[in-house]
């Protein structure tokens, strides 16, 4: 019914495949059609096949193989195309057509055009492949190959060492991640045989105990940390913004890093069997304080952003950590819609303002760049979550759900309240300070609105930012319908029944969010020296949430040098002196041996008659006494 | 068929060597052209090849010497299959990426030859006296190869080569000797038939000795930490023909031979020895790959990195599953791949800049894009990118070690973040940056015939990572028949996991 | 008993004796004819070839004879008594004497053509070289085929005195009579030791005749055969000093690299081939029963000589004196053959076969590079031979990775049959020293192989070997490749040689 | 009266044996170097003659006729060596013959 499904895959890949032979000789902007055309055929693919679903009610979907890749392990290349999946590539193709439109403009000019659509393209059907997998390998497949991506792209500029270090960097920890993940994966083998997720699945109450369950969950956790950029293993995300932006819109917001996300959600029985759920919560929640507060003080209009993803990657993992997986997977959906819209809209005013990046030489763009900063405006309230745009809804979803949970879901609630406000300050401080106030230009900048290519996905953005809530709002859950089918075996959590309940929640909710938006608003709408003396009342606190509590530097005492100094120790002194000493040593050993053995040939002939002798003796007396002859 | 397979690379040698001495020029292209017959029978052996089949096929057996037992038997099966394609595909790559060879061409080409059919043979060989001398004779060419045309410490490393494996090789032939004896004891006649020798009743003592005596010489070959020693510098030395064929192949020889010959014939020592062999090959793992991060030569750093992924085609074999005896097999084949092609890249960049030194490069992706595109593909290859062959295998041997081994499985997946670490940062010094070096800025980017070189080898590192049934399905009866041999002789119980009949009971939809 | 009857030989025996006769005659003739005649030395060089081949051929001859033999019945038993041990059993013909005459022939054949350049340069000795030759030949083809220890001791000395003389043939060379005196006082010396042995080997068992000796001792329980003991011991000691075994080594290296390079190879392998054709025919056929107590003796001897040859030879700059050691290791490794008792036979033979053809052939090049006449060949001498000299390098090369022992080599068959042969019965631990030792000397084989191919040349220039010299040692490398890889044919025929 | 049997004459000749090879090791001049190998060799023949009439055959005394013979052809070559020696160097002293060793 669906087996054209793979399409989905096929069209971006193809588009890599051809780009990458014919890329140069098609040139600007042809290069970048074709990948954007690829891109939109996925999504229209992705749609015709999603219909189904919406059709009809409790369509499980099906899986669709292609071809065996590792029968034994029950890793073949197949798509599972459920709702979680349409849902997952919907979001991916969407905003990823966007993005593909939005780069057009941006990248006019660069010399490797289609190269950069290449890589896109080859993005998008590894992210595909992420979200389609029908068994885990697959999953991991995507899951490595979306890493390949976001390593080539943050490293497109790869002249600059810095964006070279970055990408290596994120590649680097993701894999620490999935070394997680991988031995999660082994213990799911030797616990079910497979991998494929129709043997798994359904017989996790049968097979799995609590604490395998448990394992597995953590596991899978220190993967989706590593590819969410959750604590401990988050700080790859803001260096990735050495990447292109459309990169950190589509890679770094919208889709691969809610992966981790998406496995969480998509492996709901394992994590409902044991008690992983709620590390992953807890995970969620600080790192989605933490990051939020480092957020506050950054200057570098991209690394705000950067934060601010980290730290709503955090809510996503309360929420699917909480069992809330459809809160999660709508919040996933949302975030990608208003953040991919500030990351174009904050490409966009890098690209007017000729690559500058620090908001402290921005401002009063919004006269110079008015599509821009509107739709920026949109996303920032929606991030902030007023209503009634679209991060209101899944946001407060979240929060309901944490808050039904009880306990701990109490002080989780509560982070996510404070988390909410701090999101809102800084959002807000973002927007006034690169659109009002006086311009702090530097010389020779002349700002300037960005083309039609890049504000019409501006646009599209900030309706969907806009509207998205709607999908599924405590009136009417259509999302949640859609889904249901994907989590059956579950039991999904939601937040409290009843409208006054909502209406409480979402009252506390949202006047954290114009508490902390006014208090912004109130700050950086005015000169700068004002805003001065508020940082300056937080005295060592903004500086350490500026150089984001140094966490880079602790790394770096605490593993990168220490293991550079053991590996040099290992390779100079342990090999090179201790093993291959020895080996050597022994060959010298032999050899002066040898050489001590040769003194003895001295050339007289009496000494070697007493040798004669000698021998002659040994062997009598052996004999006569072996022999028993006396 | 199989001995023609044999015979022809080695009357190619000959045929090579009766050129005319006055026409030096016609010695490569000549071997060249002749390398591509081994190439087309073991295609045609490879897709005649009945997969789900677990005995040796092709089989021909001639009396050798009578009374010592010994004969001409030969014979593949999905163990030894994919090592022989291997062989005949690097072969000519590495005569084609040998152009740069102009002293004493001829000899290099005859060398070549031989070693290809020593290799094979060795692959081949179901006699444990022929297998032997196969086994040996290989080090020979190589030895020259090292010798003759490597670089400044040349000959420091090809003897050391040769000597530290010619130690291990010691060990073997008495083990080899004593089993024959021990069959004349048993049976009243010499043997040195493989599927004879299955056969010898012998006690734990002595099948533990000649486990052990086996294991060195195959964990030398391999090489299993810590008799590594040798392959850095035979590795920095070798010409780039010579490392392609070593790294690719001739290591191979170690862990063909671990899983071909201990665990047939030593089921329960194998067995006992498991933690043993698995903790040396975890160790290998990491230790390998710690110490190629450091290492200032492009080619001692892949060195190291052979030692690394070495390490899971033992940890495959010490697993005693089916996926981890599938993920050795086909790991041998894509190391051999991969690696190759990591040593010809370096090949081909010494030949530009004489030097191999990170250090000295830099910024080379601006320069050389297509250079910098084909290694960077083949680092992920080697790094494991699922999708590329090399994850296949690394993944199949986890995967299937775990339910044995769970422990040594959980330290070996940690090698995957090491191999990028030491990939990518000696990516990031050579390739990314500003080329500041006037030397690097002059350098021009592969030709036709280097891109030729590396085609075939990209292509099976795509079609390998992404249908590798071309070579499971015919691995797969083999490796279940040597886990059915391990499990009846001893008293090892397969976990539960650790089979794969009923995967392939179920599969259908061909 | 008339007279008549006594001055009649019997007359079957004369075939037994045959290529003994032609060589010792032709011997005899060629001095005479040089007296007489002064014939060109190269007329002098095929006529000793001729006689050679004339004695091969004979032993042909006796070959297939042994071939009826050994398919006698039993009512054939008077005849075949008469015809195998002819001379009133000094004489024995068996396949083990023919073997011996086999491997002694090409030796000598070999060895004249590969150091043909030496007979050249001695000018008017040339005929005294060659005929000491065949003199010596004779001496050790008689230690292979008589089953009398007196016999023995006879072929013994003709065979040594030759050799002392011809170490010292180019005598104005102060290292050629260096090695000459060596040779002979030490010699002198380990002949008494052995005819001691033998007397007190006749003391002890009443007969000097080995299948006596072999029946008395079957027979009779000696509770103290202390004197038997020490003879036994003698003769090995003895026999041991032949063929270079450790600790009775030391005159090998000195007159290896002393002696005239175009005749040492031949002295080295007959020495080798006498001294075990008469050890393993005492051993085997005069004492198999007290196997348990020579058998460790000899394998600690043959351990000793293979690790003591290997090491020393490691330290070596001098090929010749390489080839010196590696001999006493080689020594060790056939001893490890001999271990197993009359089972190792065949084994051994073989060894003694391809390692003496290689030991020929390897000195024909050292030989042809640094001159036939001369002592010493420094491994300088070999740098970049491979370009100076290419079928030269090539040839040694094969030669030496025979010795080595490498696969697709006779010596690899070679060392696989004794080890095999040891293993079997029951001396695992000497196996273990053998494969070790033989790792060791890898590298000194390859040390030479790295100087002539991977080093730089040096200026001298190869003198192109003759013909002779290229023919011989192309036989040689072929004889080490073929045998290698088709080694069926010759192992059976050593498999036969088993002595009666 | 102590009876003389084989054995007393056995143990002399091992006596003289024993002396001939002390004598090798502990002189230096070739020419007695090689009269004490003469003595060896006529202990041997010592031997063989009362091991001879010990067990009543005559091989042990016809024995002695060989050695003698090989003796007298050992002392033929071995003169003419030593006298080529002592022409080249006016000694006969083995000590001074150490080109060769190592």
């Amino acid at each position: 019914m669906t087996d054209f499904v793979w399409l989905v895959i096929a069209f971006p890949l193809a588009g890599a495949v051809l780009l990458h032979f014919l890329g140069r000789r098609l040139g600007e902007p042809l290069a970048g059609i074709i990948g954007t055309l690829a891109a939109a055929a996925a999504f229209v693919v992705a749609f015709v096949a999603a219909l189904p679903f919406i059709v009809e009610e409790g369509n499980h979907g099906e899986t669709v193989m292609l071809w065996e890749w590792m029968p034994a392990i029950g890793a073949n290349l197949e798509i599972t195309w459920d709702p979680l999946a349409a849902v997952m590539a919907l979001i991916v193709t969407g905003v990823g057509s966007l993005i593909h439109l939005f780069s057009v403009g941006y990248m006019h000019g660069d010399e490797r055009f289609a190269r950069f659509f290449t890589y896109l393209n080859l993005f998008l059907a590894s992210m595909l492949t992420l979200v389609l997998g029908g068994n885990f390998a697959m999953v991991f497949l995507g899951w490595e190959l979306v890493g390949l991506c976001s390593y080539l792209l943050i490293s497109f500029w790869y002249t600059k060492p810095s964006a070279a270090a970055a990408g290596k960097k994120a590649f680097v920890v993701n894999r620490i991640g999935d070394f997680g993940f991988m031995v999660g994966l082994m213990l799911v083998f030797t616990n079910f045989g497979t991998l494929a997720f129709d043997g798994i699945f359904e017989r996790v109450p049968e097979i799995l105990d609590g604490s395998t369950a448990t394992a597995i969950g953590l596991l899978f956790l220190v993967g989706a940390a590593g590819k969410s950029a959750q604590i401990p293993l988050y700080v790859w995300l803001p260096d990735a913004m050495e990447g292109p932006t459309p990169v950190s819109a589509l890679i770094h917001a919208a889709t691969m890093v809610t992966a981790g996300v998406y496995l969480v959600a998509r492996s709901a029985t394992i994590f409902a069997a044991g008690d992983a759920g709620i590390v992953v919560a807890v995970v969620g929640a600080l790192t989605a304080l933490w990051a939020a507060s480092i957020a506050i003080a950054q200057s570098d209009i991209k690394r705000v952003l950067a934060y601010s993803t980290v730290s709503q990657l955090g809510y996503m993992f309360i929420a699917v950590g909480l069992g809330g997986y459809i809160a999660g997977i709508f919040h996933l959906m949302t975030h990608a819609f208003f953040k991919a819209l500030l990351f174009l809209g904050s490409g966009s005013v890098i690209h007017g303002m000729h690559e500058e990046q620090d908001m402290n030489k921005m401002g009063g763009l919004l006269e110079k760049m008015p599509v821009t900063g509107v739709t920026m405006g949109i996303a920032t309230l929606a991030i902030a979550g007023i209503p009634p745009l679209a991060g209101f809804w899944s946001k407060d979803e979240i929060l309901g759900v944490a808050f039904e949970y009880g306990g701990v879901g109490i002080v989780l609630w509560v982070i996510g309240l404070v988390t909410a406000l701090i999101t809102a300050f800084y959002m807000t401080r973002q927007w006034f300070m690169v659109f009002t106030g006086e311009p702090r230009w530097e010389e020779g900048v002349d700002p300037h609105e960005s083309p039609r290519s890049m504000t019409v996905p501006l646009i599209v953005l900030a309706v969907l930012s806009v509207g998205a809530g709607f999908l599924n709002t405590p009136f009417r859950l259509t999302l949640e319908h859609f889904l249901e089918p994907s989590f059956e075996l579950v039991k999904v959590a939601h937040p409290p029944e009843g409208l006054g309940m909502f209406a409480l929640l979402a009252a506390i909710s949202v006047g954290a969010g114009i508490a902390g938006a006014a208090m912004a608003g109130f700050v950086y709408s005015r000169p700068r020296e004002i805003w001065e003396r508020f940082q300056g009342g937080f005295g060592g606190l903004w500086e350490a949430w500026q150089a984001a509590y140094r966490v880079d530097d602790l790394y770096g005492a605490t593993i990168v040098t220490p293991g550079r100094k053991l590996s040099e120790r290992m390779a100079f002194d342990f090999d090179a002196g201790g093993i291959d000493g020895f080996v050597n040593g022994v060959g010298r050993a032999v050899r002066s041996a040898g050489a001590r053995t040769r003194v003895l040939q001295t050339g007289l002939v009496r000494n070697y008659g007493v040798g004669f002798v000698a021998g002659l003796l040994a062997v009598v007396i052996w004999l006569v006494i072996a022999g028993g002859g006396v | 068929m199989l001995t023609a397979l044999i015979l022809v690379p080695a009357v190619a040698a000959v045929v090579v060597m009766l050129l005319p001495s006055d026409r030096k020029e016609l010695a490569l292209p000549v071997g060249f052209a002749l390398s591509f017959v081994p190439l087309a029978i073991a295609g045609y052996l490879f897709f005649e090849f009945e997969t789900g089949v677990a005995g040796y096929q092709f089989t021909q057996k001639a009396v050798w010497y009578e009374p010592w037992g010994i004969s001409w038997n030969l014979g593949v099966d999905g163990i030894s299959l994919g090592l022989v394609a291997l062989s005949v595909i690097l072969i000519p790559i590495a005569l084609a990426a040998s152009t740069t060879i102009t002293d004493r061409t001829k000899e290099f080409v005859v060398f070549t030859l031989l070693l290809e059919a020593g290799l094979i043979g060795s692959f081949l060989a179901l006699d444990l006296f022929l297998f032997f001398v196969f086994f040996e004779a290989v080090l020979v060419p190589m030895y020259f190869i090292i010798g003759i045309w490597g670089s400044e410490r040349r000959i420091y490393a090809a003897m050391k080569f040769f000597i530290f494996t010619a130690f291990g090789s010691a060990f073997l032939l008495a083990s080899i000797v004593a089993l024959s004896v021990f069959h004349n004891r048993q049976f009243g006649s010499p043997s040195f038939d493989l599927l004879e020798l299955m056969s010898l009743d012998l006690t734990l003592d002595q099948s533990r000795w000649l486990f052990a005596g086996f294991g060195i010489a195959f964990a030398i070959k391999v090489p299993v930490f810590p008799l590594h020693t040798w392959l850095p510098d035979a590795h920095v030395q070798a010409p780039t023909a010579g490392s392609v064929l070593l790294a690719g192949v001739m290591l191979k020889l170690g862990t063909y031979g671990l899983l071909r010959f201990n665990l047939n014939l030593f089921p329960q020592a194998a067995v006992d020895a498991v933690p043993i062999i698995a903790g040396l090959a975890v160790i290998g793992i990491i230790y390998g790959a710690v110490v190629a991060i450091v290492q200032p030569d492009l080619k001692k750093l892949v060195a190291y990195s052979s030692v690394s992924h070495l390490g899971f085609i033992v940890l495959g074999t010490a697993a005693l599953t089916s996926a981890g005896f599938q993920g050795a097999v086909i790991q041998n084949v894509n190391h051999g791949l991969t690696t190759g092609a990591l040593f010809l890249l370096v090949g081909m960049i010494y030949e530009r800049r004489h030097t191999k030194k990170i250090e000295d490069f830099g910024g080379l992706a601006k320069v050389m894009p297509i250079f910098a595109g084909l290694f960077l593909f083949t680092a992920f290859a080697s790094i494991g990118l699922p999708g590329l062959n090399g994850f296949v295998g690394e993944f199949l041997v986890l995967i299937g070690s775990f339910p044995s081994i769970p422990v040594f499985a959980t330290i070996a997946a940690f090698g995957v973040i090491l191999a990028a670490i030491y990939l990518l940062w000696a990516y990031e010094r050579v390739f990314t940056g500003i080329p500041d070096k006037p030397e690097n800025q002059k350098l021009t980017d592969l030709n036709a015939r280097e891109i030729g070189l590396m085609v075939p080898l990209v292509v099976l590192m795509l079609v390998l990572g992404l249908y590798p049934k071309i070579l499971l399905d015919r691995t797969a009866a083999s490796t279940e028949a040597l886990l059915d041999r391990v499990e009846q002789a001893t008293t090892y119980e397969v976990p539960e996991q650790g089979r794969l009949a009923d995967v392939f009971a179920g599969e259908g939809d061909e | 008993m008339t007279f008549a009857q006594v001055l009649t030989p019997p007359s079957v025996g004369w075939i037994a004796i045959a290529p003994e006769i032609v060589l010792g005659v032709g011997a005899a003739l060629i001095l005479l004819f040089d007296v007489q005649y002064k014939p060109k030395r190269t007329h002098l060089g095929l006529a000793t070839a001729a006689i050679v081949a004339t004695a091969f051929a004979f032993a042909i001859v006796q070959y297939d004879r042994v071939q009826t033999l050994s398919q006698a019945t039993a009512d054939q038993a008077a005849d075949f008594v008469a015809t195998a041990f002819p001379f009133d059993a000094m004489i024995v013909l068996d396949a083990n004497a023919v073997f011996g005459r086999f491997a002694m022939l090409l030796v000598t054949g070999l060895g004249l053509a590969a150091g043909w350049r030496l007979f050249e340069r001695l000018g008017a000795r040339a005929a005294e070289g060659l005929a000491l030759m065949l003199l010596s030949a004779t001496g050790f083809m008689f230690m292979a085929s008589s089953t009398h220890l007196m016999m023995v001791f006879l072929g013994l000395e003709v065979g040594s005195i030759a050799l002392y003389v011809l170490a010292g043939i180019t005598r104005e060379r102060t290292e050629s009579d260096e090695a000459a005196i060596k040779y002979f006082l030490l010699g002198s010396v380990a002949s008494a030791v052995f005819i001691y042995g033998v007397a007190l080997t006749y003391a002890g068992s009443g007969s000097m005749n080995l299948l006596e000796i072999q029946g008395v001792l079957a027979r009779n329980i000696f509770t103290r055969p202390a004197v038997l003991l020490i003879g036994i011991a003698l003769m090995v000691v003895g026999m041991g000093f032949k063929v270079s075994a450790a600790p009775f080594h030391s005159w090998a290296p000195d007159v290896y690299q002393g002696a005239p390079g175009g005749i040492v190879g031949y002295m080295a392998a007959a020495a080798k081939i006498g001294g075990f054709a008469a050890l393993i025919r005492i051993l085997f056929t005069a004492f198999p029963d007290f196997i348990s107590t020579w058998g460790p003796l000899v394998a600690g001897i043959a351990a000793l000589s293979m690790l003591l040859g290997s090491t020393v030879a490691l330290v070596q700059d001098d090929i010749r004196r390489m080839l010196g050691y590696s001999g006493v290791a080689h020594a060790g490794f056939i001893l490890t053959g001999v271990v197993a008792g009359g089972a190792g036979t065949g084994e051994v033979w073989f060894y003694l076969g391809v390692y003496t053809v290689q030991l020929v052939g390897a000195f024909g090049v050292v030989a042809a590079v640094t001159g036939a006449a001369t002592s010493g060949a420094g491994i300088d001498a070999f740098r970049g031979l491979s370009k100076r000299a290419p079928f030269l390098a090539a040839t040694f090369t094969v030669l030496l990775l025979g010795m080595a022992g490498l696969p697709l080599t006779s010596g690899f068959v070679a060392k696989f049959g004794v080890f095999t042969e040891a293993w079997q019965a029951g001396y695992e631990w000497l196996v273990i020293v053998a494969v070790l030792a033989s790792v060791i000397a890898f590298f000194f084989y390859l040390r030479v192989i790295v100087a002539m191919y991977m080093e730089e040349p040096v200026d001298e220039a190869v003198a192109p070997p003759g013909i002779s010299v290229r023919a011989s040692l192309a036989l040689a490398s072929l004889i080490t490749i073929v045998i290698g890889i088709v080694p069926g044919p010759l192992l059976s025929l050593a498999g036969e040689a088993s002595p009666l | 009266m102590i009876e003389v049997t084989a054995g007393w004459y056995l143990s002399l000749a091992a006596v003289l044996f024993s002396i001939g090879l002390l004598g090798i090791l502990v002189r230096r001049n070739a020419l007695i170097m090689f009269m004490c190998v003469e003595l060896m060799l006529n202990a041997v023949n010592l031997t063989f003659v009362a091991a001879g009439r010990a067990l009543g055959n005559l091989e042990g005394q016809v024995a002695v006729f060989f050695v003698l013979v090989v003796a007298a052809a050992e002392v033929v070559v071995g003169l003419a060596i030593i006298v080529a020696i002592f022409r080249r160097r006016e000694s006969a002293s083995v000590d001074e013959l150490a080109t060769l060793r190592g």
